[in-house]
Protein backbone atom coordinates (compact mmCIF):
# COMPACT_ATOMS: atom_id res chain seq x y z
CA UNK A 1 0.00 0.00 0.00
CA UNK A 2 1.23 3.54 -0.72
CA UNK A 3 0.61 5.67 2.35
CA UNK A 4 -0.68 9.47 1.56
CA UNK A 5 0.36 12.15 3.62
CA UNK A 6 -1.35 15.58 4.06
CA UNK A 7 1.47 18.32 4.36
CA UNK A 8 1.04 21.38 6.11
CA UNK A 9 3.80 24.89 5.55
CA UNK A 10 3.66 27.82 7.92
CA UNK A 11 5.12 31.14 7.98
CA UNK A 12 8.22 31.40 5.43
CA UNK A 13 7.96 27.39 4.79
CA UNK A 14 4.76 28.85 2.92
CA UNK A 15 6.27 31.90 1.36
CA UNK A 16 9.12 29.25 -0.19
CA UNK A 17 6.87 26.20 -1.71
CA UNK A 18 3.93 28.91 -2.46
CA UNK A 19 1.24 26.67 -0.39
CA UNK A 20 -0.47 26.41 2.91
CA UNK A 21 -1.42 22.30 2.01
CA UNK A 22 0.08 19.66 -0.09
CA UNK A 23 -0.69 15.63 -0.31
CA UNK A 24 2.14 13.66 -0.66
CA UNK A 25 2.63 9.55 -1.62
CA UNK A 26 5.52 7.19 -1.38
CA UNK A 27 7.85 8.17 1.18
CA UNK A 28 7.64 6.08 4.63
CA UNK A 29 9.11 8.36 7.21
CA UNK A 30 10.30 11.60 8.01
CA UNK A 31 13.65 11.66 6.18
CA UNK A 32 12.53 10.66 3.34
CA UNK A 33 10.03 13.16 3.39
CA UNK A 34 12.90 16.02 3.77
CA UNK A 35 14.86 14.58 0.90
CA UNK A 36 11.45 15.03 -1.24
CA UNK A 37 10.66 18.15 -0.06
CA UNK A 38 14.04 19.78 -0.84
CA UNK A 39 14.77 18.04 -4.60
CA UNK A 40 11.13 20.23 -5.13
CA UNK A 41 11.41 23.29 -3.01
CA UNK A 42 15.34 23.81 -2.75
CA UNK A 43 14.63 27.37 -1.25
CA UNK A 44 13.47 25.29 1.90
CA UNK A 45 17.33 24.80 2.55
CA UNK A 46 17.59 28.62 2.96
CA UNK A 47 15.82 28.40 6.59
CA UNK A 48 15.20 26.69 9.72
CA UNK A 49 12.25 24.45 10.35
CA UNK A 50 10.93 21.34 12.64
CA UNK A 51 8.79 18.95 11.22
CA UNK A 52 5.50 18.03 13.22
CA UNK A 53 4.27 14.75 12.79
CA UNK A 54 -0.18 15.16 14.25
CA UNK A 55 0.82 17.79 15.82
CA UNK A 56 3.79 16.81 17.82
CA UNK A 57 7.52 17.78 16.92
CA UNK A 58 9.69 15.24 16.01
CA UNK A 59 13.43 15.14 16.11
CA UNK A 60 14.25 11.88 14.94
CA UNK A 61 13.14 9.72 12.05
CA UNK A 62 10.34 9.29 12.25
CA UNK A 63 7.68 5.96 10.73
CA UNK A 64 5.02 7.68 8.93
CA UNK A 65 1.42 5.88 8.48
CA UNK A 66 -1.07 6.98 5.94
CA UNK A 67 -3.28 9.87 6.41
CA UNK A 68 -0.83 11.37 8.87
CA UNK A 69 -0.46 15.17 8.84
CA UNK A 70 2.72 16.25 8.96
CA UNK A 71 3.89 20.06 9.19
CA UNK A 72 6.88 22.10 8.01
CA UNK A 73 6.83 24.92 11.08
CA UNK A 74 9.73 27.28 11.15
CA UNK A 75 11.01 29.42 14.30
CA UNK A 76 8.20 30.28 16.14
CA UNK A 77 7.79 33.75 16.97
CA UNK A 78 4.10 34.80 19.08
CA UNK A 79 4.17 36.96 21.34
CA UNK B 1 -12.78 27.93 43.76
CA UNK B 2 -10.80 26.85 41.18
CA UNK B 3 -11.53 28.09 37.67
CA UNK B 4 -10.15 26.01 35.08
CA UNK B 5 -12.19 26.56 32.63
CA UNK B 6 -11.11 26.52 28.83
CA UNK B 7 -11.58 29.74 26.40
CA UNK B 8 -10.76 30.43 22.97
CA UNK B 9 -7.12 31.50 23.31
CA UNK B 10 -6.82 32.97 19.60
CA UNK B 11 -8.71 36.71 19.22
CA UNK B 12 -9.07 38.32 15.79
CA UNK B 13 -6.66 41.33 15.97
CA UNK B 14 -5.72 43.44 18.52
CA UNK B 15 -6.32 42.84 22.26
CA UNK B 16 -8.21 45.63 23.56
CA UNK B 17 -7.34 47.57 26.58
CA UNK B 18 -11.18 47.50 27.49
CA UNK B 19 -11.15 43.85 27.20
CA UNK B 20 -7.97 43.33 29.74
CA UNK B 21 -10.40 45.70 32.06
CA UNK B 22 -13.35 43.76 31.60
CA UNK B 23 -10.77 40.72 32.71
CA UNK B 24 -9.56 42.13 35.10
CA UNK B 25 -13.15 43.20 36.52
CA UNK B 26 -14.29 40.30 36.90
CA UNK B 27 -11.83 38.86 39.62
CA UNK B 28 -13.79 40.74 41.99
CA UNK B 29 -15.99 38.64 42.86
CA UNK B 30 -13.44 36.07 43.30
CA UNK B 31 -12.48 37.49 47.12
CA UNK B 32 -9.88 34.39 48.08
CA UNK B 33 -7.46 36.25 45.23
CA UNK B 34 -4.29 38.25 46.65
CA UNK B 35 -2.49 38.75 43.40
CA UNK B 36 -2.84 38.81 39.83
CA UNK B 37 0.19 38.64 37.12
CA UNK B 38 -0.33 40.24 33.74
CA UNK B 39 2.24 40.16 30.82
CA UNK B 40 1.52 42.16 27.50
CA UNK B 41 2.82 41.75 24.71
CA UNK B 42 2.64 45.24 22.25
CA UNK B 43 3.90 45.52 18.85
CA UNK B 44 7.24 47.10 17.81
CA UNK B 45 7.73 50.08 15.44
CA UNK B 46 11.62 48.44 14.59
CA UNK B 47 13.38 49.99 12.17
CA UNK B 48 15.04 47.22 10.21
CA UNK B 49 17.20 47.66 6.92
CA UNK B 50 15.77 51.33 7.12
CA UNK B 51 12.36 50.33 7.16
CA UNK B 52 9.54 50.70 10.18
CA UNK B 53 7.42 48.07 11.03
CA UNK B 54 3.94 49.06 10.94
CA UNK B 55 2.24 45.84 12.23
CA UNK B 56 2.76 41.90 12.41
CA UNK B 57 0.42 40.25 10.94
CA UNK B 58 0.05 36.80 12.89
CA UNK B 59 -0.44 33.22 12.01
CA UNK B 60 -0.97 29.61 13.50
CA UNK B 61 -0.98 25.99 13.16
CA UNK B 62 -4.24 26.58 14.97
CA UNK B 63 -4.87 23.08 16.10
CA UNK B 64 -1.53 22.01 17.56
CA UNK B 65 -1.05 25.64 19.08
CA UNK B 66 -4.53 24.87 21.02
CA UNK B 67 -2.97 20.98 22.28
CA UNK B 68 0.03 23.19 23.38
CA UNK B 69 -2.03 25.71 25.09
CA UNK B 70 -3.65 23.18 26.57
CA UNK B 71 -0.50 21.46 27.79
CA UNK B 72 1.06 24.82 29.70
CA UNK B 73 -2.02 25.43 31.36
CA UNK B 74 -1.97 22.26 32.76
CA UNK B 75 1.85 22.15 33.59
CA UNK B 76 1.15 25.51 35.26
CA UNK B 77 -1.99 24.56 37.36
CA UNK B 78 -0.19 21.27 38.35
CA UNK B 79 2.84 23.46 39.23
CA UNK B 80 1.48 26.83 41.41
CA UNK B 81 -0.93 26.98 43.42
CA UNK B 82 -3.44 29.09 40.82
CA UNK B 83 -6.81 30.09 41.46
CA UNK B 84 -7.35 31.43 37.48
CA UNK B 85 -5.33 31.52 34.39
CA UNK B 86 -6.10 33.38 31.51
CA UNK B 87 -4.61 33.74 28.03
CA UNK B 88 -5.62 35.33 24.68
CA UNK B 89 -3.24 35.52 21.77
CA UNK B 90 -4.19 37.81 18.59
CA UNK B 91 -3.84 35.90 15.04
CA UNK B 92 -4.08 38.67 12.21
CA UNK B 93 -3.21 42.31 11.72
CA UNK B 94 -2.26 44.41 14.83
CA UNK B 95 -0.44 47.46 14.34
CA UNK B 96 2.17 49.05 16.20
CA UNK B 97 1.28 50.72 19.94
CA UNK B 98 -1.18 47.79 19.85
CA UNK B 99 -1.19 44.17 22.15
CA UNK B 100 -1.03 40.89 20.65
CA UNK B 101 -0.52 38.55 24.25
CA UNK B 102 -2.01 38.93 27.38
CA UNK B 103 -1.50 36.57 29.96
CA UNK B 104 -3.02 36.64 33.10
CA UNK B 105 -2.37 34.62 36.10
CA UNK B 106 -4.24 34.75 39.78
CA UNK B 107 -3.27 33.47 43.40
CA UNK B 108 -3.61 33.82 47.15
CA UNK B 109 -0.37 34.86 47.64
CA UNK B 110 1.59 36.37 44.94
CA UNK B 111 4.93 34.24 44.24
CA UNK B 112 2.93 31.59 41.98
CA UNK B 113 0.69 34.32 40.29
CA UNK B 114 4.27 35.88 39.32
CA UNK B 115 6.15 32.81 38.53
CA UNK B 116 3.04 31.07 36.72
CA UNK B 117 3.03 34.57 34.58
CA UNK B 118 6.87 34.27 33.42
CA UNK B 119 6.93 31.02 32.93
CA UNK B 120 3.70 31.03 31.05
CA UNK B 121 5.10 34.04 28.72
CA UNK B 122 8.42 31.75 27.85
CA UNK B 123 6.87 28.91 26.94
CA UNK B 124 4.56 30.64 24.53
CA UNK B 125 7.43 32.21 22.82
CA UNK B 126 9.15 29.29 22.88
CA UNK B 127 6.83 26.19 21.80
CA UNK B 128 3.44 28.07 20.17
CA UNK B 129 3.24 27.16 16.72
CA UNK B 130 2.67 31.20 15.46
CA UNK B 131 4.45 33.27 13.24
CA UNK B 132 4.66 36.91 13.23
CA UNK B 133 5.33 38.86 10.08
CA UNK B 134 6.32 41.83 10.35
CA UNK B 135 5.02 44.23 7.60
CA UNK B 136 6.82 47.34 6.66
CA UNK B 137 5.73 50.66 4.98
CA UNK B 138 4.93 50.15 1.65
CA UNK B 139 3.88 46.92 1.48
CA UNK B 140 6.96 44.86 1.62
CA UNK B 141 7.20 42.47 4.79
CA UNK B 142 9.60 39.91 6.98
CA UNK B 143 8.77 37.10 9.16
CA UNK B 144 9.89 37.81 12.72
CA UNK B 145 12.10 35.80 14.88
CA UNK B 146 11.64 35.66 18.54
CA UNK B 147 14.78 36.45 21.22
CA UNK C 1 11.65 58.40 24.87
CA UNK C 2 11.94 57.38 28.37
CA UNK C 3 9.09 58.46 31.13
CA UNK C 4 10.49 59.63 33.97
CA UNK C 5 8.35 61.66 35.38
CA UNK C 6 6.77 61.51 38.81
CA UNK C 7 3.31 61.05 39.58
CA UNK C 8 1.77 60.70 42.88
CA UNK C 9 1.84 57.46 43.95
CA UNK C 10 -1.11 57.28 46.85
CA UNK C 11 -4.70 57.00 45.31
CA UNK C 12 -7.76 57.46 47.78
CA UNK C 13 -9.38 54.08 47.88
CA UNK C 14 -9.58 51.20 45.22
CA UNK C 15 -8.04 51.13 42.05
CA UNK C 16 -10.29 50.37 39.76
CA UNK C 17 -10.27 48.35 36.62
CA UNK C 18 -10.82 51.45 34.27
CA UNK C 19 -7.88 53.13 35.73
CA UNK C 20 -5.89 50.39 34.80
CA UNK C 21 -6.72 50.42 31.28
CA UNK C 22 -6.64 53.84 31.10
CA UNK C 23 -3.04 53.51 31.82
CA UNK C 24 -2.34 50.46 29.27
CA UNK C 25 -4.09 52.65 26.85
CA UNK C 26 -1.95 55.60 27.16
CA UNK C 27 1.01 53.40 26.17
CA UNK C 28 -0.03 52.71 22.81
CA UNK C 29 1.79 55.84 21.38
CA UNK C 30 5.08 54.51 22.48
CA UNK C 31 5.60 52.32 19.59
CA UNK C 32 9.12 50.99 21.20
CA UNK C 33 7.63 49.12 23.83
CA UNK C 34 7.45 46.18 23.36
CA UNK C 35 6.60 43.60 26.87
CA UNK C 36 4.52 45.25 29.64
CA UNK C 37 4.41 43.53 33.22
CA UNK C 38 1.62 44.30 35.42
CA UNK C 39 1.23 43.59 38.99
CA UNK C 40 -2.06 44.02 41.18
CA UNK C 41 -2.71 43.30 44.34
CA UNK C 42 -6.33 42.32 45.51
CA UNK C 43 -7.42 42.89 49.07
CA UNK C 44 -8.77 38.72 50.39
CA UNK C 45 -11.56 38.70 52.28
CA UNK C 46 -8.97 35.84 54.67
CA UNK C 47 -10.91 34.09 57.70
CA UNK C 48 -8.97 35.04 60.91
CA UNK C 49 -10.14 33.53 64.12
CA UNK C 50 -13.83 32.79 62.29
CA UNK C 51 -14.19 36.12 61.30
CA UNK C 52 -13.83 37.51 57.70
CA UNK C 53 -12.28 40.88 56.48
CA UNK C 54 -14.27 42.96 54.65
CA UNK C 55 -11.71 45.39 53.45
CA UNK C 56 -8.66 47.01 54.29
CA UNK C 57 -7.88 50.28 55.82
CA UNK C 58 -4.36 51.25 54.50
CA UNK C 59 -2.73 54.56 56.52
CA UNK C 60 1.13 55.84 55.30
CA UNK C 61 3.91 57.44 56.79
CA UNK C 62 3.18 59.98 53.92
CA UNK C 63 6.17 62.08 53.41
CA UNK C 64 8.94 59.07 54.33
CA UNK C 65 7.01 56.49 51.66
CA UNK C 66 7.31 58.84 48.74
CA UNK C 67 10.37 59.16 49.28
CA UNK C 68 11.07 55.57 49.28
CA UNK C 69 8.98 55.00 46.41
CA UNK C 70 11.14 57.80 44.50
CA UNK C 71 14.49 55.46 45.62
CA UNK C 72 13.04 52.50 44.16
CA UNK C 73 12.08 53.91 41.13
CA UNK C 74 15.60 55.45 40.39
CA UNK C 75 17.33 51.99 41.12
CA UNK C 76 14.62 50.41 38.84
CA UNK C 77 15.57 52.87 36.18
CA UNK C 78 19.87 52.36 36.76
CA UNK C 79 18.94 48.36 37.08
CA UNK C 80 16.97 48.09 34.04
CA UNK C 81 16.56 48.89 30.30
CA UNK C 82 12.81 50.16 31.07
CA UNK C 83 10.83 52.64 28.72
CA UNK C 84 7.99 53.71 31.80
CA UNK C 85 7.08 52.49 35.08
CA UNK C 86 4.25 53.81 37.22
CA UNK C 87 3.21 53.00 40.90
CA UNK C 88 0.13 52.70 42.79
CA UNK C 89 -0.80 52.11 45.99
CA UNK C 90 -4.45 52.77 47.80
CA UNK C 91 -4.74 54.82 51.02
CA UNK C 92 -8.19 54.10 52.99
CA UNK C 93 -10.73 51.98 52.90
CA UNK C 94 -10.50 48.78 50.10
CA UNK C 95 -12.64 46.21 50.40
CA UNK C 96 -12.27 42.48 49.56
CA UNK C 97 -12.25 42.10 45.81
CA UNK C 98 -10.56 45.19 45.23
CA UNK C 99 -7.31 46.37 44.12
CA UNK C 100 -5.15 48.43 46.21
CA UNK C 101 -1.12 47.94 44.04
CA UNK C 102 -0.62 48.63 41.03
CA UNK C 103 2.60 48.28 39.54
CA UNK C 104 3.59 48.66 35.89
CA UNK C 105 6.41 48.50 33.70
CA UNK C 106 7.10 48.76 30.08
CA UNK C 107 10.40 47.88 28.27
CA UNK C 108 11.63 46.87 25.06
CA UNK C 109 12.62 43.21 25.29
CA UNK C 110 10.06 41.54 28.11
CA UNK C 111 13.14 40.71 30.86
CA UNK C 112 13.85 44.20 31.90
CA UNK C 113 9.79 44.75 32.16
CA UNK C 114 9.09 41.12 34.12
CA UNK C 115 12.08 41.55 36.29
CA UNK C 116 11.48 45.15 37.79
CA UNK C 117 8.17 44.96 37.93
CA UNK C 118 8.86 41.88 40.71
CA UNK C 119 11.29 43.41 42.18
CA UNK C 120 9.63 46.71 42.70
CA UNK C 121 6.57 44.54 44.06
CA UNK C 122 9.06 42.90 46.92
CA UNK C 123 10.23 46.27 48.09
CA UNK C 124 6.92 47.45 48.58
CA UNK C 125 6.40 45.10 50.10
CA UNK C 126 9.14 44.96 52.33
CA UNK C 127 10.37 48.63 52.91
CA UNK C 128 7.85 51.62 52.33
CA UNK C 129 6.19 52.40 55.48
CA UNK C 130 2.37 51.71 54.86
CA UNK C 131 -0.37 49.72 57.26
CA UNK C 132 -3.01 47.72 56.42
CA UNK C 133 -5.77 46.90 59.19
CA UNK C 134 -8.07 44.25 58.53
CA UNK C 135 -11.71 45.18 58.96
CA UNK C 136 -13.88 42.68 60.03
CA UNK C 137 -17.32 42.36 59.59
CA UNK C 138 -18.96 43.61 62.69
CA UNK C 139 -16.17 47.04 63.18
CA UNK C 140 -13.54 44.68 64.80
CA UNK C 141 -10.05 45.01 63.21
CA UNK C 142 -6.56 43.27 63.10
CA UNK C 143 -3.07 44.99 61.92
CA UNK C 144 -2.15 43.46 59.12
CA UNK C 145 1.09 41.42 58.50
CA UNK C 146 2.88 40.84 55.23
CA UNK C 147 4.66 37.53 54.52
CA UNK D 1 20.34 73.42 75.16
CA UNK D 2 17.07 71.10 75.81
CA UNK D 3 16.70 69.77 72.44
CA UNK D 4 12.96 68.77 71.81
CA UNK D 5 11.79 66.35 68.76
CA UNK D 6 8.73 65.58 67.06
CA UNK D 7 7.70 61.88 67.70
CA UNK D 8 5.32 60.44 65.21
CA UNK D 9 3.34 56.79 65.43
CA UNK D 10 1.74 54.76 63.08
CA UNK D 11 -0.11 51.64 62.50
CA UNK D 12 -0.69 49.34 65.86
CA UNK D 13 1.75 51.91 67.60
CA UNK D 14 -0.65 54.84 66.98
CA UNK D 15 -3.04 52.60 68.55
CA UNK D 16 -1.20 51.55 71.79
CA UNK D 17 -0.35 55.30 72.55
CA UNK D 18 -3.28 56.65 71.81
CA UNK D 19 -1.66 59.80 69.84
CA UNK D 20 -0.88 59.88 66.09
CA UNK D 21 1.71 62.42 67.40
CA UNK D 22 3.89 64.24 70.65
CA UNK D 23 6.36 66.35 71.40
CA UNK D 24 8.88 65.02 73.57
CA UNK D 25 12.18 67.00 74.86
CA UNK D 26 14.99 66.05 77.08
CA UNK D 27 16.59 63.20 75.56
CA UNK D 28 19.78 62.86 73.31
CA UNK D 29 19.24 60.09 71.39
CA UNK D 30 17.37 57.33 70.34
CA UNK D 31 18.39 54.89 72.60
CA UNK D 32 17.17 56.80 75.40
CA UNK D 33 14.29 57.89 73.79
CA UNK D 34 12.98 54.04 73.42
CA UNK D 35 13.44 54.03 77.29
CA UNK D 36 11.22 56.52 78.03
CA UNK D 37 8.54 55.45 75.61
CA UNK D 38 8.04 52.23 77.24
CA UNK D 39 8.18 53.88 80.19
CA UNK D 40 4.97 56.12 79.01
CA UNK D 41 3.47 53.58 77.44
CA UNK D 42 4.32 49.80 78.51
CA UNK D 43 2.04 48.33 75.34
CA UNK D 44 4.84 49.07 73.10
CA UNK D 45 7.01 45.95 74.44
CA UNK D 46 4.49 44.10 72.91
CA UNK D 47 4.86 44.88 69.74
CA UNK D 48 8.31 45.24 67.12
CA UNK D 49 9.29 48.38 65.32
CA UNK D 50 11.62 50.10 64.17
CA UNK D 51 12.46 53.54 64.23
CA UNK D 52 13.39 56.29 61.63
CA UNK D 53 14.92 59.75 62.26
CA UNK D 54 14.07 62.20 59.26
CA UNK D 55 12.33 59.61 57.40
CA UNK D 56 15.39 57.07 57.32
CA UNK D 57 15.54 53.83 59.60
CA UNK D 58 18.09 53.74 61.86
CA UNK D 59 19.39 50.69 63.10
CA UNK D 60 21.73 51.64 65.60
CA UNK D 61 21.68 54.49 68.35
CA UNK D 62 21.38 57.61 66.79
CA UNK D 63 21.91 61.22 68.23
CA UNK D 64 18.87 63.27 68.04
CA UNK D 65 19.07 67.19 67.15
CA UNK D 66 16.35 69.73 68.16
CA UNK D 67 13.48 69.88 65.62
CA UNK D 68 13.98 66.10 64.68
CA UNK D 69 11.02 64.09 63.37
CA UNK D 70 11.13 60.49 64.79
CA UNK D 71 8.40 57.49 63.97
CA UNK D 72 7.80 54.50 65.20
CA UNK D 73 6.86 52.25 62.86
CA UNK D 74 5.71 48.97 63.22
CA UNK D 75 6.04 46.13 60.07
CA UNK D 76 5.08 46.99 57.14
CA UNK D 77 1.82 45.71 55.50
CA UNK D 78 1.28 47.71 52.19
CA UNK D 79 0.91 45.89 49.24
Amino acid sequence: MIIKINLLFFGQAADITGKASWNFSGITNTLELNEKLIENFPGLQTIKYSIAVNRKIVRENTILNNEDTVAILPPFSGG
Amino acid sequence: MIDKKKHKVFVDGAIGPAFIADSIAKHSTKKNIGAHSIFLGQVRNDIINEKEVEAIEYTAYSEMAEEIFHEIREAAFTKYSLTCMHIYHSIGRVNAGEISLFVFTSSVHRKDAIQACNEIVERIKNEVPVWGKEIFSGETYQWKTNS
